[in-house]
């Protein structure tokens, strides 16, 4: 029964994980590399299809994830635990788990073309990519720090190794180093963090740290110093893995450096996952202590919004910027989990959800028109190779200017939603201020988001520039269908995403409601 | 003062010694060396822990020794990407590699 | 899901969305081939306008609130709808939109060479968006349309504008960015409040207007929305997008901005700012108002010292849109003076006729002299005697000759400011001089000679106006003079709504003035946001 | 009410007939081309008919007003204002003037703008100011009488611009409005001030709640000191006459009909029209009486030099309307509209007689190039020494009787300072009058060979019109004006001024002692210019030279233009400009591009933290762990 329970939990991350396997070896035996792409895209799926099938199982079942005095429970059932207690499955999860897979087809589809190019081996690529999100389904389900760190690592280092894929370019391994030195010391940290913790209160498990926190808190105890070194370690781990300031330096280098799949997926899906299991961490295991986190956590959200949206400013090169952008949109969903800290709700908690998803597209589409141009002629992702975008690739400019209306967050699109929602959560918190601060760097945002626009339409192309062929186009193999298509596909489906979801949040913002639903009946 | 307040100490210097190497050694093999070294002052701080704190669960251990492994996948994977820069470099001058700024 | 029981058919989607209708069709059938885009614009532009006048004549004045409503459920998690309905100002400025919809495509007929059907495809979506801002019930409707509205414009200013289009382009967008997103912290803000308070979450701007709210949340949130709206009328001092916006657009770029897009600050004060927030609106009056008369007589000013024909135009509209928040503010002191607030609406009415006309005068010009320099004109009357009479009589209209569209709502707002400010509305008053000062100087220099007597500047040979172009013009003709002479038929659709609006405003006269002082009050409520 | 149904429509087709020419003119003359101004002559000609009809029918029912209120014109709130008219006997005094001169211009115009290439339009415009003066004349409120009255100034521009392509038109037309305006500012808050004491701006509520006490002693000289303001401005009276000099620039039947009969005036009519107001603010009266006889002398006195045949009779225009004010400032209230009356018909014919030698001399204004025109053109000759002598007030012309009693009005009242400088004013009229027509008249021509040769004699249709006008410039007085403060215009404006204020005259007595020291100082007055212009030519030069800041003052007008430019619009123009550099561009567009620019630069600024070194960045972490302690013990700590 215990076994039986793990394994349904355990269950999409196990078709991930499994998935894996499967492509590394058909990796070995088959000659016509592009099935790769398709098989691991279905495992993605698979994995996907397994989380919303369980999606309904919960309902009105007890809460598990008895958090702090204010009344902020998680959703989740004691008999969906498994493993001793290390994982949990709710709808939290399982929102998190689509989200993932998601990214993840959307970046496979981006990724065959850049591969195939490049005569990069795909194999591995894509069992990389799908442990990597099989580590990101293990943060969102686990209930036990010790299962969280593991899942943590199972993300992190494969990602390493995916940012420096294209080992022989100088810049793409630069940004692999960059990231592994950043990203062991960061984990180290978190590492000690998590072990003071244990330290403070004898427990790994979530609901254990809470209890032992409350334990403290009775004693009087809960304020002093040890704590707080052993809380700051934590919000540092978090910090890093969403590039929050200062704790962001890597993502420019990194993303720009990285191959530009990796960029897009790393950006959405990394991101993603440390919101979502960092969220689950600090609530039900440190909820009770929340109010104050919040209060520190302003700092850093304000730098962040700050830092990353000034720096996008000067910056020339999209991936860069982007990078950039996505560090401010980092501050913007650490709003959320202020939000929740402060008000004892879950809005914030669910914005943050809605927020990941509509990030994921728009900065996915963007990403993927990049290196939809790049496809079709050389480019090197500078502003100024933009120019004439609008009259020599229409198409492509359209959906661009999407992305980055959606980045910006006007209407009607995904992003004005995301935002809408978590502003929505930070006044309904009572920090209308900092829906303010929020207001005033996304209107700065915009300037950088429109230059893109005024790129492409605004300004005509250097002659010639558009008739030269890609720069790396000879390792195509013969005879095998154009892997453009992915691309294509991908792009047109994050810019049909941000337009409908932007018309018609409803099922959205139902969705990232209801992953927290088992909270409102208790 | 009890015991597990001295190994956490020790803990604590050893990370801190690590996390002075990470950031002061300019030699790339040296900063992995010193990450391991903040791992291992992590363990520490969990196997004290396990033994010496009263109630402490005793999943402490058991987390020790994931760390353990991560750690080596982790040196694994640190070398591979020292010796693809260092191909491109011709250097472990960690200093040296500034390409990407701004 | 119910449409409206007046008419049996949601005549104001149709009427929002048909443009929509209309670029659809063009992308299906009109690529490469002019003459088919060209057409399809310009009927589903005449279809809407058609449709609008029929609005106007199904519409009920006497009636009090929306009609012609639809809502459908739209969100429901947020319970947003789709809601759309008029009042009398909205069916006014819906007819005012889509009459400059069609004026605007006859008159852009040949204007632009490059990417011509991008341009008309532009032109259509800021329809939809401007017509939607004015028939959203839904305050998030409104939002979403007023926001979208942004992008076309940006584009038809940065594509199709001048030499220095980014720039305003980019200054344009910001600029109104800004103001939007203090904005939609208000709303959330307000829409919270209700929820809070009355355990209802709705987005429909009837009942948000029927809410009693804190003092608290009440002078921010003015504040927000104010500066929201402030920028588009535009206001002094944040009106310096609008002259860069003004003359680097296209034509039709300029007319629409005129036209409808500054009226939707007006509309935006008397749908929210008033009725949401009484208390604060009362309280910030002397401010508003003084601020107007500054951008009447600043306005007018600095139009007198512009050398570029559409900026002296772009000046002369922050001047004009002063009576209109002169008259809406003043209109709600003391007394709840309907005189000056329907006087501000007509003055809003009206300059969209006029100024709209002035712009497609500049673009005339500049398509046969291609230069909007005052200084390189003179003479032009003698070779262009219909485009000289034309232009005479738009900026007469403009500068509020009695019996033209002008001086009603100018006097009545002016009016409006005299009950509520002798003093005051004598300064304002000193802008209808100024106005006569600028407009008659500027049509001397560029119609009449300036340049030393009889040198004949223009050494090539200049068209008069054609046909098409008389066209567009000939409606706006109709109803300046309409205005000015009959404006009963308008002003009757004012009646009701104003008298609405102000109901609401005047129970809580006396709670205001018993309150602190307007600043200090703004002081404590934007120290609770803390 | 017996036949106010043939009112109603009489009305209505005076103000239709001329809107419907200046349409039909506008959009089909230039097709018409030299038969362009049948259609709106036979228009005036029938409008003419109607407002003699008009005047009949006031004649016919002295004591009633007719009002018709046409539709609702404005509804909004409590502001309502019909759209309305209203005949009275003053309206049908100024009907007659309106009506006849207009018609009688329209007919003079055929032959003077015969040629001009903008024939049709002249025409145009000249019927669209009949339909603005005629609601102006007509309106029952004073809003639809500042429709009329801004519709004038709108044809006034248009005319004085008339040449546009001489920039001395264009600008004398822009200024003609622009000073107007200032006077409808005035004029405008005048009406904001009626309306909120009084809640209505028809003639009869306002006079109703004037009578009644309703407005108090204060408000009522406010609103007679704004709406002054406004009537400073149409009837030229100083400060804000400077327009009408320069509106000579027009067409010669412009002049004489705008500029002259009609439109100046309308300052006068409104006034007057606002009797029942004005007679309650004694304040406001004295007021009307200085700036009356002020204008009146400074204008003389300008007149004196001007060499401008058009400039003379324009000042001479400013300072018979100064009187007119005089006489309403001093309580003689009928003589100001005799006067006004009279003087439509001598100050037009003047200005028609000044276009047909102008004509004559092949658009030679300058009366220095003039002289010895007498019997080449006879007929324009005689007809404009009728013209001189009514307006110089010579016994029997028309002027003289208006005048004179203008004159008397101020003795009686007691106001003899008004008194003194109105007889030097009597006699400066006289000294310029009669150096006109001697400079024009007597003496050599002084015209070169060319121009000589060329003098002839104006059309018919010229000259037919300045006999028509002839006649009642030198009868009318006669006529309508006889006996002295009793004649039968005086029984027939009483209902309008209802309060009658003037004493019985007696040649034998007070009366008739200042009607003789008025002819004297007339016929004083001509000798001496006669004196001056024909018997000692070098006189006037000897003169200038004695007293030459006096000559160089009148001149160059006072200076007023010079003082204008610097003053009013120099530092308006200055501030603008200020206003314009600096406060806009520098200020508040540089804070907008100035923050937009920090933001930039705060950017460019944070880069080289980015420093690509790796152990920076974890550095960075560090550091911001520190900070995170730091902050975190802060709040716990707190």
């Amino acid at each position: 029964m215990e076994l039986n329970n793990s394994v349904t939990v355990l269950l999409p991350g196990v078709v991930v994980a499994v998935s894996a396997v499967l492509v590394m070896v058909v990796d070995l035996f088959l000659r016509r590399k592009d099935v790769l792409a398709w098989l691991a895209a279905a495992g993605l799926l698979c994995g996907a299809a397994v989380a919303i099938g369980q999606w309904g199982e919960w309902t009105g079942g007890a809460a598990v994830w008895r958090v702090f005095t204010g009344g902020l429970t998680f959703g989740g059932r004691e008999a969906s635990a498994g493993f001793a207690g290390m994982i949990g499955h709710d709808h939290f999860a399982v929102y998190a788990v689509v989200l993932f897979c998601a990214i993840g087809v959307l970046a496979v589809m981006l990724s065959d073309e850049y591969l195939a190019r490049r005569g990069a081996a795909r194999g591995e690529f894509y069992g990389l990519l799908l442990l990597i999100v099989t580590g990101m389904i293990g943060m969102a389900i686990s209930t036990d720090v010790i299962a969280f760190f593991v899942s943590f690592e199972l993300m992190s280092l494969p990602t390493y190794v995916l940012a420096g894929y294209i080992w022989r370019d100088e810049r793409s391994s630069e940004a692999s180093l960059k990231y592994f030195v950043t990203g062991a010391f960061s984990s180290a940290i978190l590492a000690f963090g998590l072990a003071l913790l244990y330290a403070a209160t004898g427990a790994t498990s979530y609901a254990g740290i809470a209890a032992g926190l409350a334990r403290l808190q009775a004693g009087g105890l809960a304020a002093d110093g040890f704590l707080v070194v052993a809380f700051v370690l934590v919000v540092t781990g978090f910090a890093f893995k969403v590039s929050a300031v200062p704790f962001h330096s890597w993502a420019p280098d990194v993303y720009e450096g990285a191959p530009t799949p990796v960029t897009a997926f790393m950006a959405t899906a990394v991101k993603a996952a440390a919101f979502v299991g960092f969220a689950k961490l600090f609530f039900v295991a440190a909820g009770a202590q929340w109010a104050d986190w919040g209060h520190v956590m302003i700092v850093l959200a304000i730098l962040t919004m700050v830092v990353g949206n000034v720096l996008a400013l000067p910056q020339r090169n999209l991936k860069r910027m982007l990078a950039y952008s996505s560090i401010a949109h980092a501050g913007y969903l650490t709003l959320g989990l202020i939000a929740a800290g402060k008000s004892g709700d879950t809005v914030g908690v669910s914005a943050i959800l809605f927020y990941l998803a509509a990030y994921a597209l728009m900065n996915l589409g963007a990403f993927g028109v990049l290196i939809w141009i790049r496809a079709r002629r050389s480019y090197d992702y500078s502003l100024d190779g933009l120019a004439g975008l609008g009259r020599g690739m229409p198409g492509t400019a359209i959906l661009m200017a999407l992305f980055m209306v959606s980045l910006t967050g006007i209407p009607p699109t995904v992003g004005f939603w995301g935002k809408f929602y978590l502003f929505t959560a930070v006044i309904q918190a009572g920090l209308t201020w900092l829906a303010i601060v929020a207001v005033v760097m996304s209107a700065v945002s915009a300037y950088y988001y429109l230059r893109v626009v005024w790129y492409m339409y605004f300004r005509e192309a250097e002659e010639g520039a558009a008739a030269e062929a890609p720069a790396e186009g000879a390792a195509l193999e013969a005879g095998a269908p154009s892997p453009q298509a992915g691309v294509a596909g991908a792009v047109v489906i994050a810019g049909l995403g941000v337009l409908i979801v932007g018309l018609l949040p409803g099922p959205l913002l139902d969705a990232a409601k209801g992953a927290l639903r088992l909270l409102v009946g208790g | 003062m009890n015991a597990l307040f001295w190994w956490l100490l020790v803990a604590f210097l050893l990370f801190s010694i690590g996390a002075f190497g990470v950031l002061a050694r300019r030699n790339v093999i040296l900063v992995v060396m010193s990450l391991e070294l903040m791992l291992n002052a992590v363990n520490l701080a969990l196997v004290a822990t396990a033994n010496f704190r009263a109630g402490a669960e005793g999943a402490g251990v058991l987390f020790a020794l994931f760390i353990i492994v991560i750690a080596a996948a982790e040196v694994a994977i640190g070398l591979a990407i020292v010796i693809a820069n260092y191909r491109n470099r011709r250097t472990v001058q960690v200093d040296t590699y500034d390409e990407l700024k701004g | 899901m119910s449409w409206n029981d007046q008419i049996g058919f949601p005549v104001l989607s149709v009427i929002t969305f048909l443009p929509l209708a209309g670029v659809i069709a063009i992308l299906l059938f009109g690529r490469g081939r002019p003459q088919v885009y060209k057409v399809i614009a310009l009927v589903v532009t005449l279809a809407a306008f058609a449709l609008s006048v029929w609005m106007l004549v199904v519409f009920k004045v006497s009636q009090a609130g929306m009609q012609l409503a639809e809502s459908v459920s739209w969100i429901a998690p947020l319970n947003i709808r789709y809601g759309m309905g008029v009042d009398g100002i909205a069916a006014l400025l819906v007819f005012l939109t889509t009459l400059l919809g069609v004026v605007v495509i006859i008159a852009s007929w040949h204007y632009v060479k490059d990417r011509e059907m991008g341009f008309f495809i532009s032109l259509l979506l800021l329809e939809v968006g401007m017509v939607g801002v004015f028939c959203a019930t839904d305050l998030f409707l409104f939002y979403v349309f007023w926001e979208a509205m942004l992008i076309p414009m940006y584009f038809i200013i940065g594509i199709w504008g001048g030499p220095r289009r980014i720039y305003a382009a980019i200054k344009f967008f910001l600029f109104t960015l800004i103001g939007s997103l203090l904005m939609l912290l208000a709303i959330i803000a307000v829409v919270y409040y209700v929820k809070d308070h009355t355990g209802t979450l709705t987005f429909d701007i009837q009942s948000l207007s029927r809410v009693v709210y804190s003092y608290h949340l009440q002078y921010w949130a003015f504040l927000a929305f104010f500066v929201a709206f402030a920028i588009k009328v535009p206001m002094f001092p944040v009106h310096t997008w609008l002259p860069d916006a003004h003359v680097e657009a296209p034509t039709a770029g300029s007319v629409i901005l005129a036209g409808v897009l500054l009226k939707m600050g007006g509309y935006g004060m008397l749908r929210f700012c008033l009725p949401f927030f009484p208390d604060a609106a009362v309280a910030f009056v002397p401010w508003v108002v003084g601020l107007s008369v500054i951008a009447i007589i600043y306005g007018a000013l600095v139009a007198m010292m512009q050398k570029d024909l559409k900026k002296l135009v772009a000046y002369s509209s922050v001047s004009h849109m002063g009576f209109v928040t002169a008259g809406i503010f003043a209109g709600i002191a003391l007394v709840g003076n309907a005189a000056g607030v329907e006087g501000a609406i007509l003055v809003m009415l009206s300059h969209g006729f006029l100024t709209g006309a002035l712009f497609l005068m500049v673009g005339f010009l500049y398509e046969r002299t291609h230069t909007r320099e005052i200084a390189e004109m003179g003479t032009l009357g003698k070779p262009l005697p219909v485009l000289a009479g034309f232009f005479l009589f738009f900026s007469f209209g403009s500068l509020g000759l009695p019996g033209l569209s002008g001086f009603v709502g100018e006097f009545l707002s002016l009016y409006g400011v005299f009950e509520y400010s002798r003093w005051m509305a004598a300064v304002a008053a000193i802008g209808v001089i100024l106005a006569a000062a600028y407009l008659l100087w500027m049509f001397q220099r560029t119609m009449y000679n300036d340049r030393g007597d009889d040198e004949v500047k223009p050494s090539f040979p200049l068209k008069d106006l054609g046909a098409r172009e008389i066209a567009s013009l000939v409606p706006l003709v109709v109803f300046v003079i309409w205005l000015g002479v009959y404006p009963r038929t308008f002003l009757e659709f004012l009646h009701v709504p104003v008298q609405t609006i102000l109901d609401r405003v005047t129970p809580s006269l006396s709670d205001a003035s018993a309150g602190m002082g307007a600043l200090a009050q703004l002081v404590d409520s934007v120290r609770g946001l803390f | 009410m017996e036949g106010t149904a043939y009112l109603q429509i009489a009305v209505a087709l005076i103000t239709l007939l001329p809107l419907l020419g200046f349409i039909v003119t506008l959009l089909f003359g230039k097709r018409m081309g030299r038969q362009a101004h049948i259609f709106p002559v036979a228009m005036v000609t029938v409008t003419a008919a109607l407002s003699i009809y008009g005047f009949v029918w006031a004649f016919g029912h002295r004591d009633e007003t007719f009002v018709w209120n046409a539709f609702d014109w404005i509804t909004a709130g409590q502001f309502h204002v019909p759209w309305g008219y209203q005949v009275d006997t003053l309206t049908g005094i100024m009907l007659l003037v309106v009506g006849i001169i207009g018609c009688v211009v329209h007919y003079y115009s055929i032959g003077y703008m015969h040629g001009d290439e903008g024939y049709y339009r002249f025409f145009a415009y000249l019927n669209l100011f009949m339909f603005a003066m005629f609601v102006l004349i007509l309106a029952d409120s004073y809003l639809l009488l500042f429709l009329g009255w801004e519709g004038v100034g709108l044809c006034s521009y248009l005319l004085i611009a008339f040449w546009f392509r001489k920039k001395s038109a264009s600008q004398a037309g822009k200024k003609a409005f622009i000073v107007n305006r200032i006077g409808d500012f005035g004029f405008t808050l005048a009406m904001f001030l009626i309306f909120v004491v009084t809640g209505t701006l028809e003639f009869t509520g306002v006079f109703a709640a004037a009578e009644k006490g309703d407005i108090s002693a204060g408000i009522t000289t406010w609103i007679c000191l704004l709406l002054l303001t406004g009537a400073l401005g149409k009837s030229a009276q100083f400060p804000l006459h400077v327009w009408l000099p320069d509106a000579m620039e027009g067409p010669t039947p412009v002049s004489a009909l705008i500029h002259a009969a009609t439109m100046v005036n309308a300052g006068v009519y409104m006034v007057a029209r606002s009797y029942p107001l004005f007679v309650q603010s004694e304040t406001a009266m004295t007021v009307v009486m200085a700036v009356g006889i002020f204008t009146a002398i400074l204008a003389s006195y300008i007149a004196i030099t001007q060499n401008d045949i058009k400039k003379v009779i324009a000042y001479s225009t400013i300072s018979s309307l100064g009187f007119m004010f005089v006489a309403l400032g001093a309580g003689a209230w009928v003589a100001g509209i005799f006067y006004l009356f009279a003087h439509g018909f001598f100050k037009g014919l003047l200005f028609l007689c000044s276009g047909s030698v102008i004509h004559a001399m092949g658009g030679e204004q300058d009366m220095r190039k003039m002289g010895g025109l007498r019997t080449k053109i006879p007929v324009t000759f005689w007809t404009m020494l009728v013209g001189a002598l009514s307006m110089v007030g010579m016994i029997p012309f028309a002027g003289f009787w208006a005048k004179d009693e203008i004159v008397g009005a101020t003795f009686i009242a007691g106001e003899y300072v008004v008194w003194v400088v109105a007889m030097v004013t009597v006699l400066l009229t006289a000294i310029y009058m009669g150096r006109l027509i001697f400079m024009t008249f007597w003496g050599e021509t002084r015209a070169d060979a060319e121009v000589q040769a060329h003098i002839h004699e104006s059309p018919p249709s010229m000259t037919v019109p300045l006999v028509i006008l002839a006649v009642p410039a030198a009868l009318l007085g006669l006529v309508v004006g006889l006996p002295p403060e009793g004649g039968w215009i005086h029984g027939f404006l009483e209902p309008v001024f209802y309060h009658p204020h003037h004493a019985e005259f007696r040649l034998l007595g007070e009366g008739g002692a200042l009607m003789l020291a008025s002819l004297l100082t007339v016929i004083v007055g001509l000798l001496i210019a006669w004196w001056l212009y024909v018997r000692q030519t070098e006189v006037p030069a000897r003169i200038a030279d004695r007293v030459p800041w006096a000559y160089r003052a009148s001149l160059n007008k006072v200076y007023l233009d010079d003082i204008y430019a610097v003053v009013p619009v120099g530092a308006t123009l200055g501030f603008a400009q200020w206003l314009w550099d600096v406060v806009d561009v520098k200020v508040i567009d540089g804070v907008v591009n100035g923050v937009a620019w920090l933001w930039g630069r705060i950017g460019d600024g944070l880069r080289p933290i980015q420093t690509g070194r790796v152990q920076s960045y974890a550095l960075y972490m560090f550091g911001g762990m520190v900070v995170l302690v730091a902050v975190f013990a802060w709040v716990w700590g707190s």
